[in-house]
């Protein structure tokens, strides 16, 4: 009982902003799947955010960091919401992390603006997203930032006309949106375009219908789980030759496991992304070696997008000697720059959304692996869908 | 005559190649107790079934008090006063008598639909399902589930949910199937006794209480009726007596 | 032309992933009368089987898929031994919220074992890639799929159909009663037809993993493409789920490729009309 | 129950006793005021667990008393949650109107499906409620304009409760009305079963074929019950949207329609009580096991649903009725009681 009422009198102080004595630890509450058919990003999140405690320590600013993990189980803003509710309310969270699906970070971004409580947003990729919270910032990346980017790309190395084949939801509305607009607006054209169901399993239908109208370079939009591997396969036993159409994807088209599975089927795809456990840089080299030693498994974009979360955080409460309060962590976090395993990174002081280099990269084979490899990049992208908004 | 309170013309069905009711021509008067019997397979629960609806003819027209009915699902066929018992017990097992014979009268009555007023509003509807389950000495039982009740009572109870939607013609499938004989002779005690307004056709091997309870008799052979007459007429009957009676064993 | 051909061949390659994925609890659930909601979890147990005798111990693809199929059916008889039989009588309900659970246990079972992590399966190179006949390509695992679906199908046809064994698990599910007064083991008939009905599954897992994936969710995520087969089918009806199966997987591929902006209704509506058309399935002898 | 067993009392005197307010109910009732004096941090938690026990309620109605199952109830759920969403986007966000439209938006949805519905029995109809609910998923899904899609629906807002209670982070408001509007549709439902009507509809539960037999007119019946149903699921789905201000395709989808079912057979069907007792235990189990461990939490869910099949059969009110009614508990309960005499 004691508990009880204590956890609502922080919860009180700090949702008035007030700020509780600096001895107390900093929570975290952590709201993201850890279960269901979205268990693996959100498992791959949360190593991120224990391999970055295990190499900083668990103390910042001479306060202890604590870590409330709470499972929203899928798509589901309601319990996403009540969840951030609750770990502020009933546990006395003072920031807000995780959040792997876009309804359920503009959900609980309701909470964070209501109840003025620093938010890290560190997957979901919608653009609108950060512009929820005020106090919101987000270290994973954007559609429209990745997308755009290789429309453009895709024109400048000799992409004319193009099919888009994208999952019909909102991130695969918004990716075939943003690579349209990046292919049109340098000058391309687009021949055709289909979506396929949220739930297909079996892709050969689209593909052959992609490959039965002669484009020169096909786009796809896929979020992780099987679908990539299936695309993938599908892509090779239709006898599509990747060296006259170029077949190109944000990053999870080819992520490590999908590789693995289409095995050599996957040669010569190229995804533009922020993160690749395979990008050459002491930085990641150190960084995977770590993941691998803790994990027993490699990184990916989810893992990166936790740890550099956990280093939003970590440098904001230095940044503040500890104090918690939404203004003045937010106000810590814009513009806050920093060497990530991605390579440089920003948080946009404007905005609070994240800017760092888009890679450009194709499916090669590296000492008997398939592997990503940087073969271009972008840098300094900034996400474009909100650089186009009226202020 | 006046108009026979059921008949049927050329009523015909088949099962493939099996034939189960042949050119099927039956009137049955007003008040009169039938019986209808036949050796197993001879059609006699296809019969009924045909009669209420819940088998479709192949052929041939059914008309309940020169109604034609043949058209008619087997609930509007329960509501013009065409009603039937089961062989089988088919009951509510989780209702009490009393629910379900009240349930019975408030769908005859009607009321079935109001969901805003409680049942105990509808006093006269439940006084009339006791006063039902009393003439059938199910009162004692009433407030016990159906499915615990002893196997006489659950027959009996069949009888009580027919007479709660007020029949005009009553087709009972062997009422008394799987009772006790002495708990019998009172279950045919109690039909015979009912209101002569209603007619009743009784499906019953027994031949003891065929002849004592029935005033007219069919004979069902293989699909067809064999014969029609008054217990005297058919006990007298060779035909009868070779195809039916004569037979070792009715069972 | 060649790409209605092509899109009969894949159509007919799902639907038979479809049919040994769900052709055993069109058994259980029509002749038994037991709802197994936890039929996808024995298949996703043949999924783990391959996966774990792959990339662990280096076996080949086809030696796994054995070891699917008896993984799956031998885990499936402990449960029927300890619970299923005690449901058999219970109702419907019941048993749904027994196997329900045990689909949730098995979901985090899995998660906690394997991880939540996508499971890769290498194919060895006979089995990749694609031949080109008369204009229409076809997929290598394909052709794989439907020969060895077909094989299974006639296999398990001519055993239930034509020997003695079989005759006496269909008197067993027919008329407990009577095949217990004719001194068949009904209780071992039963073990047995729940096993074939979970190993067959199993293999489905193992099968389905190049076209599908696999992860802990599979449990759940192919209960309801299951269940759509085994209701349109008919209950009990191996052909049933074999035409259904077929039909499924030919139609929802035929929507992706000529209407690809209804693809995703087009399941539940072929579904639905199937289903009011003929509400016990296309085989099924009971509503 | 069985204490008034015997003939002794007339029916009229029986049927009132049957459908009185029995003091454990009362002690149920008041009992659930008991988290805002006693855990007043987890009012959030109970507003949404009074809304499943809403939404399992409207399942009851069907499957307890009409033998209706289905596998898509989330349809109704989803199109009153997404009702009030998109009334309140638009400049309508007053909660009680909000509702009382939902619930008559769901309805009408409720009342031309039954039309299909009422005809089919069995597995052809648990499909064809699965079906209709994964068509109005990727309804939902594919009206982007008008539903948000994947995203969810951006922009509700709903205004304070009569104009004076706003919607708090702490859940008060939330509870209280959620729980409010479920005690009141509790009553209508409690009406409804004891109405004429209400007896029907177990009628047809028991045995569909003897309905007919006894004229009655089934078909109508189940048709008004399931857009009854409709209409109380498209009301908790609306106070879902309003306590949260938040939709997204979560409210269509398959595993709340899964999920609600597993709560009313695990609380017992055909009981009224059974949804919320349901609702009660899975969602704090829930809240309990993913707060000891978030990633295995299915796995003590799972084992939980087992063991009470195996020890409590029809759920357990259902078990606990059983154990209650059996001669031994009886015999039991007659020691301690020696002034209870049994007929």
């Amino acid at each position: 009982m004691r508990k009880v009422f204590l956890g609502a009198a922080a919860a009180i102080a700090i949702t008035l902003g007030t700020g509780p004595a600096s001895a107390q630890n900093v929570k975290i509450g952590v709201v993201m799947s850890f279960s269901g058919q979205f268990a693996d990003p959100g498992a791959q999140i949360d190593n991120g955010i224990k391999l970055y405690m295990k190499q900083n320590g668990d103390t910042v600013a001479g306060r202890k960091i604590e870590i409330i993990r709470k499972d929203s189980g899928g798509i589901a803003p309601d319990v996403a919401k009540r969840l951030s509710q609750e770990v502020i309310v009933r546990d006395g969270a003072q920031v807000l992390a995780g959040y792997d699906l876009t309804p359920n970070a503009l959900a609980a971004a309701d909470v964070s603006a209501q109840a003025k409580t620093f938010m890290v947003n560190m997957n979901a990729a919608t653009s609108v997203i950060t512009t929820k919270s005020p106090y919101m910032a987000r270290t994973s990346f954007t559609v429209w930032q990745v997308n755009e980017a290789l429309g453009a790309w895709a024109y400048k190395n000799g992409v004319r006309k193009a099919y888009t084949l994208v999952s019909d939801f909102g991130p695969g509305w918004d990716g075939e949106a943003a690579f349209q607009k990046g292919f049109k607006d340098a000058g391309g054209e687009i021949i055709g375009q289909a979506r396929y169901p949220v739930a297909n399993l079996d892709f050969t239908a689209f593909v052959q219908r992609a490959k039965d109208s002669n484009p020169d370079g096909i786009y796809i939009w896929v979020p992780g789980g099987p679908q990539p591997a299936a695309i993938g396969k599908a892509i090779a036993e239709r006898g599509i030759d990747k060296s006259k159409v170029k077949v190109m994807g944000q990053g999870e088209l080819t992520y490590e496991e999908a590789l693995k599975s289409m095995g050599d089927a996957g040669l010569g795809l190229i995804t533009a992304f922020h993160y690749d456990y395979n990008h050459q840089s002491a930085k990641n080299k150190a960084f995977v070696t770590a993941y691998n030693t803790e994990f027993k498994r490699n990184p990916d974009m989810f893992s990166v997008g936790g740890y550099d979360g956990m280093h939003l955080i970590y440098e904001a409460l230095k940044k503040t000697a500890g104090k918690t309060d939404a203004d003045s962590l937010i106000a810590a976090a814009k513009g806050m720059r920093w060497e990530s395993p991605r390579g440089p990174m920003s948080i946009d002081p404007e905005t609070r959304d994240v800017v760092q280099t888009v890679y450009i990269r194709r499916v090669e084979k590296v000492g008997g692996h398939l592997v990503n490899v940087d073969i271009d990049k972008i840098e300094n992208v900034k996400d474009p869908w909100k650089a186009r908004q009226p202020k | 005559m006046s108009t026979p309170a059921l008949s049927t013309r050329g009523l015909n069905k088949n099962f493939g190649s099996l034939v189960v009711a042949s050119d099927i021509e039956i009137e049955l008067p007003q008040g009169v107790r039938y019986a209808l019997i036949g050796p197993n397979g001879a059609g006699k629960t296809t019969l009924i079934n045909l009669m209420t609806g819940m088998l479709k003819p192949d052929g041939g027209q059914i008309q309940l008090g020169g109604e034609e009915i043949t058209a008619l699902g087997p609930e509007a066929r329960v509501r013009r006063g065409l009603v039937r018992t089961f062989q089988i017990n088919s009951l509510f097992p989780h209702l009490n008598p009393l629910e379900a014979v009240t349930l019975a009268v408030c769908e005859r009555q009607e009321v079935s639909r109001t969901w805003w007023k409680p049942i105990t509003a509808y006093s006269a509807e439940v006084d009339e399902a006791y006063g039902i389950l009393k003439t059938l000495m199910l009162a004692q039982v009433c407030y016990r589930q159906t499915r615990e009740l002893a196997y006489g009572q659950q027959r009996l109870l069949e009888i009580a949910l027919a007479l709660a939607t007020r029949p005009k013609v009553l087709l009972l499938d062997e009422p008394a199937a799987g009772v006790p004989r002495d708990e019998s002779a009172e279950l045919f005690a109690a039909v015979t006794n009912l209101s002569q307004d209603i007619t009743v056709l009784f499906i019953e091997h027994d031949m003891d209480f065929v002849f004592r309870f029935a005033s007219r008799i069919i004979v069902m052979v293989g699909g067809r009726i064999l014969v029609e007459g008054t217990p005297d007429e058919i006990s007298a009957d060779p035909r009868v007596r070779e195809v039916y009676l004569g037979s070792a064993h009715h069972g | 032309m060649t790409s209605v051909l092509g899109v009969l061949f894949d159509g007919f390659a799902y639907g038979m992933l479809l049919f040994l994925l769900s052709v055993g609890l069109s058994v259980t659930l029509g002749m038994m009368n037991f709802v197994n909601l936890a039929h996808c979890s024995f298949g996703m147990i043949g999924g783990y089987v391959t996966v774990t005798l792959m990339n662990s111990m280096g076996w080949p693809f086809l030696a796994t898929l054995p070891m699917a199929f008896i993984a799956a059916a031998a885990t499936s008889v402990v449960f029927e031994r300890t619970m299923f039989r005690r449901l058999y009588r219970a109702s419907d309900l019941d048993q749904c919220l027994l196997t329900i659970g045990l689909v949730f246990a098995s979901v985090a079972a899995a998660a906690y074992i394997y991880g939540t992590i996508q499971q890769p399966v290498n194919l060895p190179s006979y089995l990749r890639g694609s031949y080109q006949v008369m204009g229409v390509t076809l997929g290598a695992y394909r052709l794989f799929l439907i020969a060895f679906s077909l094989v299974v199908t006639a296999v398990l046809v001519i055993s239930l159909e034509y020997t003695r064994f079989g005759a006496q698990v269909r008197a067993a599910v027919d008329n407990q009663r009577m095949a217990r007064g004719l001194g068949i083991n009904v209780d071992g008939a039963f073990a047995i037809t729940f096993a074939l009905g979970s190993g067959l599954a199993g293999l489905g897992g193992a099968l389905a993993i190049d076209i599908v994936g696999l992860d802990p969710s599979f449990a759940l995520a192919y209960l309801v493409y299951v269940l759509i087969v085994v209701s349109v089918g008919g209950l009990g009806s191996i052909g049933g789920s074999f035409v259904a199966a077929t039909l499924l997987g030919i139609s929802d591929m035929a929507g992706k490729y000529y209407f690809p902006e209804i693809g995703s209704f087009l399941i539940y509506l072929v579904m639905i009309s199937l289903l009011m058309w003929r509400p016990a399935g296309l085989f099924g002898r009971r509503a | 129950m069985t204490s008034t067993d015997g003939a002794l009392a007339g029916p009229q005197q029986y049927l009132r006793a049957q459908q009185r307010w029995r003091a454990i109910e009362i002690v149920f009732w008041l009992s659930l005021l008991l988290p805002f004096v006693v855990t007043p941090n987890y009012l959030v938690l109970a507003s949404q667990v009074a809304i499943t026990a809403l939404f399992a309620l409207s399942l009851d109605l069907i499957l307890g008393y009409a033998g209706i199952v289905s596998l898509g109830h989330a349809a109704f759920f989803g199109f009153g949650a997404y009702t009030a969403g998109i009334l309140s986007k638009h400049g309508w966000g007053e909660p009680l109107t909000g509702l009382l439209i939902s619930g008559f938006a769901a309805g009408l949805l409720g009342y031309l499906m039954s039309f299909i519905i009422a005809r089919f029995r069995h597995l052809a109809l648990i499909m064809i409620t699965l079906g209709f609910g994964f068509l109005l998923l990727e309804l939902a899904n594919s009206l982007g304009w008008l539903t948000g899609g994947a995203d969810g629906l951006q922009g509700v807002k709903t205004w304070p409760l009569l104009g004076m209670f706003k919607f708090d982070l702490w859940g008060v408001t939330s509870y209280w009305y959620s729980l409010i509007v479920l005690f009141i549709l509790f009553l209508v439902c409690r009406r409804l079963i004891n109405s004429p009507f209400g007896l029907s509809l177990r009628g047809i539960r028991e045995n569909a074929v003897r309905m007919r037999a006894v004229g009655a007119e089934s078909r109508a019946h189940l048709q008004k019950i399931y857009t009854i149903s409709a209409a109380i699921a498209g009301i908790a789905g609306a106070l879902l949207t309003q306590t949260t201000d938040t939709v997204s395709l979560g409210v269509l989808n398959f595993e709340r329609s899964a999920d609600v079912l597993v709560i009313l057979i695990l609380g017992g069907a055909g009981r009224l009580y059974g949804g919320i007792i349901g609702a009660i235990i899975f969602l704090v189990a829930r809240d309990q096991f993913s707060g000891i461990n978030p990633q295995y939490w299915y796995f003590p869910i799972g084992v939980l649903l087992v063991v009470v099949v195996l020890f409590l059969p029809n759920g357990i009110l259902g078990g606990l009725a059983q154990i209650v009614e059996s001669e031994r508990w009886q015999r039991w309960t007659a020691n301690l009681t020696p002034w209870r005499k049994k007929p």
